[in-house]
């Protein structure tokens, strides 16, 4: 059954206001296209869940689409801090709800396999079990010690972006594995962007391949080049320089609104952006192939 | 020979790895010492990046954790959850690497926030990997520039345990890893004392201990 | 660092006697060729985990190697009941650990992911609860209903038959993965055995396939054709046939002596098994190829 | 037109599947039926087989739940903690089948032991994974042979749960899934009534109901 649709339709159909969304990818496959098509929507009151905020919520944090962050990172990865995030919470403005990395995809484990909670071995820090009244502890009934546990996280929305999927939203993803299967497993939506939209023979070609399967999906959206700034593996590399320039331009809210209104609210849709972004950007993020050998099935 | 204070850190911090060390990397200065000590005298050592990847070989220098020269070439690539719970909770990393916005003398960490955390005067990136990183990999090293606002007397948040309030509290608690097993900085070495205490331990050339 | 070596000298220096063995795989790879080189070796008072115990432990069973196995279910699959390890059983010769398929799942990744206990949803069939003690609830701190935990499962030694792996261990497995990854990390040490040793490039042409990192192996040892009766997905079938002749030697101890006899102490090694097989054998169990299509993780 | 008893079973089990249901399927006759409902009226049944495929297109009747036949051509194929945990007890089964050597009146099932559990007089094969189908898949399916020593009063192990001692029992449990919803016999159906009685709602042609 073809899920497939524009993108622009499956954030109005998909994404309301006041939903807890999962944009997933740990650094690799960031779906910002659809971060940028949720700020032309003006979407508001989000909550947003991503162990790594990144540019991609910064932006939207910007634009006013946010009510609250759950997060494990604030960072701008491998840059510094992520300016905007950091004083909106430093001034009261943004809720927070926050967690170690290995917390906040327990929390998506048990999203995602139906458990009421998930267990971890404790770590003697106790400031963030303390801050965080979500963190709890069980005793461990064979060992008399104690485990940190965390209850479930279920979004509203995983928005999951993937080499190749077919029309289904059977999905192929290499590379950086992040959090994108436990993010689809745990939402009640799902929305996959792919680089590209393939036949169902390519994903059946490969089936240990796919870490999504399609009766998961509400929606599959064709959007090339979804992740820059972020990348994608074998698609297009990372535009490192963009991270660095992000720092300069949110160093003054003019410049950050300027960028909104260039960039975002300025292009129609990703194949607008990805244009405008040049033939120098294109050049400077290409990649040579480096290819996987192919295995056998065996027909059986 | 010159060398800049980052250089000396970071050929300090490669010292401190062992042939056949399972090691935790993060970006910046430990990458590049496990870099340096796998060329160098420890050939067998393995890379795991908290982003998924095992066994790294990198052909350029990694802005972030998960960049794609990472994956390209490397032994395996696996979920976070995965990383996290099969490699680091299991008790399979050898060496973690630290760092923070304060240390304290017992090697505690905050990476979270300056002042109140409800109302915080500045707000620090957190935790990401670093609470579990420190309590579970079997040895820590602690990498830091030497200021003295970066060594309070007691951190304002414990984003990593250290030996908590001394080396029995650690013990008490019950948590794999062997703790903080020194401190690298700019200035020298602190290793901890009997008690858990960091001490200088080596200082660089030219520094007045 | 090389840890290749002949699956004699495997057996012989990491499997011992009154140790906890789990020979991996759900019905794919299921590594006969070991199971055989340890009823050579006399090994005895052996513990034998394994969701479905199938024909390799009962052949191990019937040789006497066994103490007690640990099981999900003791069945010919797709045939009918293990006669051995029934009748030992109902005898009272064998010691028995029960879990259903997802409680032993469980314990194993209990077991690999390092955690004191791991809990499921309750599901209203108490008596294997009843049953086997190792069994307990605990109640869920956040909705005051139960969970039922179980603790983990630590083999002393995993055996993993996997298509290829390099002389480190780095193993690339596909087809039914069931339980291989658990195992072993869940166990002390852990013996694989190959269909091909590759070079690592191989290995590291496909980083995502990689399902077990060297460093968690003390051998590898290669073994084509391991897996016959079982099978190794693109290599060759299941031996259907012989899963239902099986059933009909285990009619009586004397024709399962005499198989033993013959196929397992009557040989030196599973490349004297597979020569013995024969033509016939062999062409019945070839399979043609069917090729997944390379991906491209890019040049970086 | 002349048909087997098995034959009419496998019809009176497909007929019970909704297009677009996602089934648990076992080898045998669950396997023919889910076949068969793919190629009459249901074509977006989606079949999970415990062994980790899902959305499998077989050349040929798999002996076994792990045959290759299985794999090749498939949609996805995952691990066995994956395909319990994401798929059966996440609430994404719609459908599971069951069958067992006793099923009691409330669709209770033993598949584990004949006569006493520590020294039996029969043992059976156990579990597998239906102790969890029972519980956790939206509606199951029972398929047995009418035979009356399968239908004892009570069974002498429950392997998997149907009603328990009654409807309420199930619902007060907690389980998330809605039990039995039939029993598939040779000789016809049987369908739980308001307190989970199994009751004989159809019969085949030919039987004296």
């Amino acid at each position: 059954m073809s899920k497939l649709m524009p993108l622009e339709q499956a954030v109005s159909q998909f994404i309301q206001d006041g939903d807890c969304v999962y944009a997933a990818g740990f650094t690799h496959l960031i779906p910002f296209a659809v971060g940028h098509e949720i700020i032309r929507q003006r979407r508001r009151d989000l909550v947003l869940a991503r162990a790594t905020p990144d540019l991609i919520y910064e932006q939207m944090v910007a634009a006013g689409c946010a009510r609250k962050i759950i997060f494990s990172y604030i960072g701008n990865p491998g840059v510094g801090s992520l300016r905007i995030v950091r004083s909106e919470i430093e001034a009261g403005r943004l809720e927070i709800e926050e967690y170690s990395h290995f917390g906040m995809i327990s929390r998506l484990q048990a999203g995602a396999t139906g458990l009421p909670f998930i267990p971890m071995n404790p770590t003697a820090a106790l400031d963030l079990e303390r801050a965080n009244p979500r963190y709890r502890r069980v005793v461990d009934p064979y060992g008399g010690g104690e485990v940190v546990v965390l209850p479930p996280l279920n979004p509203d929305v995983a928005i999951v972006h993937v080499q190749r999927a077919d029309r289904d939203g059977n999905a192929h993803i290499w590379g950086i594995i992040g959090e994108q299967k436990e993010a689809a497993f745990a939402s009640r939506r799902v929305i996959i962007t792919a680089e590209e939209i393939v036949d169902e023979d390519i994903i059946r070609a490969d089936p240990n391949r796919t870490m999504i399967p399609g009766f998961l999906v509400s929606a599959v959206c064709h959007v090339p080049f979804c992740a820059h700034p972020s990348y994608t593996q074998g698609y297009y590399d990372r535009d490192n320089a963009f991270y660095l320039t992000w720092d300069q331009i949110t160093e003054s809210p003019e410049q950050t609104r300027a960028y909104l209104d260039e960039w975002v609210y300025g292009v129609d849709d990703r194949a607008q952006y990805w244009e405008k972004l040049g033939a120098e950007c294109h050049d400077r993020l290409k990649v040579e192939p480096r290819l996987s050998k192919p295995i056998n099935y065996g027909e059986y | 020979m010159e060398y800049t204070a980052s250089e000396l850190m970071t050929v300090n911090a490669a010292r401190l790895l062992r042939d056949g060390d399972v090691v935790f990397v993060g970006v910046g200065l430990p990458n590049l010492a496990c870099n340096l000590a796998r060329r160098t005298h420890a050939p067998n050592l393995l890379m795991i990046y908290e982003a998924g990847v095992v066994g790294a070989r990198p052909n350029r220098l990694p802005l972030s954790i998960g960049d794609p020269t990472l994956v390209s070439g490397s032994t395996l690539v696996c979920s976070m959850y995965e990383i996290f719970s099969l490699y680091l909770q299991r008790g399979n990393v050898d060496v973690g690497f630290l760092g923070g916005a304060q240390i304290d003398r017992y090697g505690n960490i905050n990476a979270t926030v300056i002042g109140d955390y409800d109302q915080p005067k500045v707000r620090l990136p957190g935790s990401g990997g670093s609470m579990e990183i420190a309590a579970w990999a079997n040895r820590c090293y602690i990498i830091t520039p030497h200021q003295k606002r970066r060594f309070p007397q007691r951190v304002d948040f414990r984003t990593s345990g250290g030996f908590l309030d001394g080396k029995h509290q650690r013990l008490e608690s019950g948590v794999r890893g062997g703790g903080p097993q020194a401190v690298v900085t700019d200035l020298g070495i602190l290793e901890p004392d009997t008690s858990g205490k960091m001490i200088l331990t080596a200082c660089h050339p030219g520094v007045d201990g």
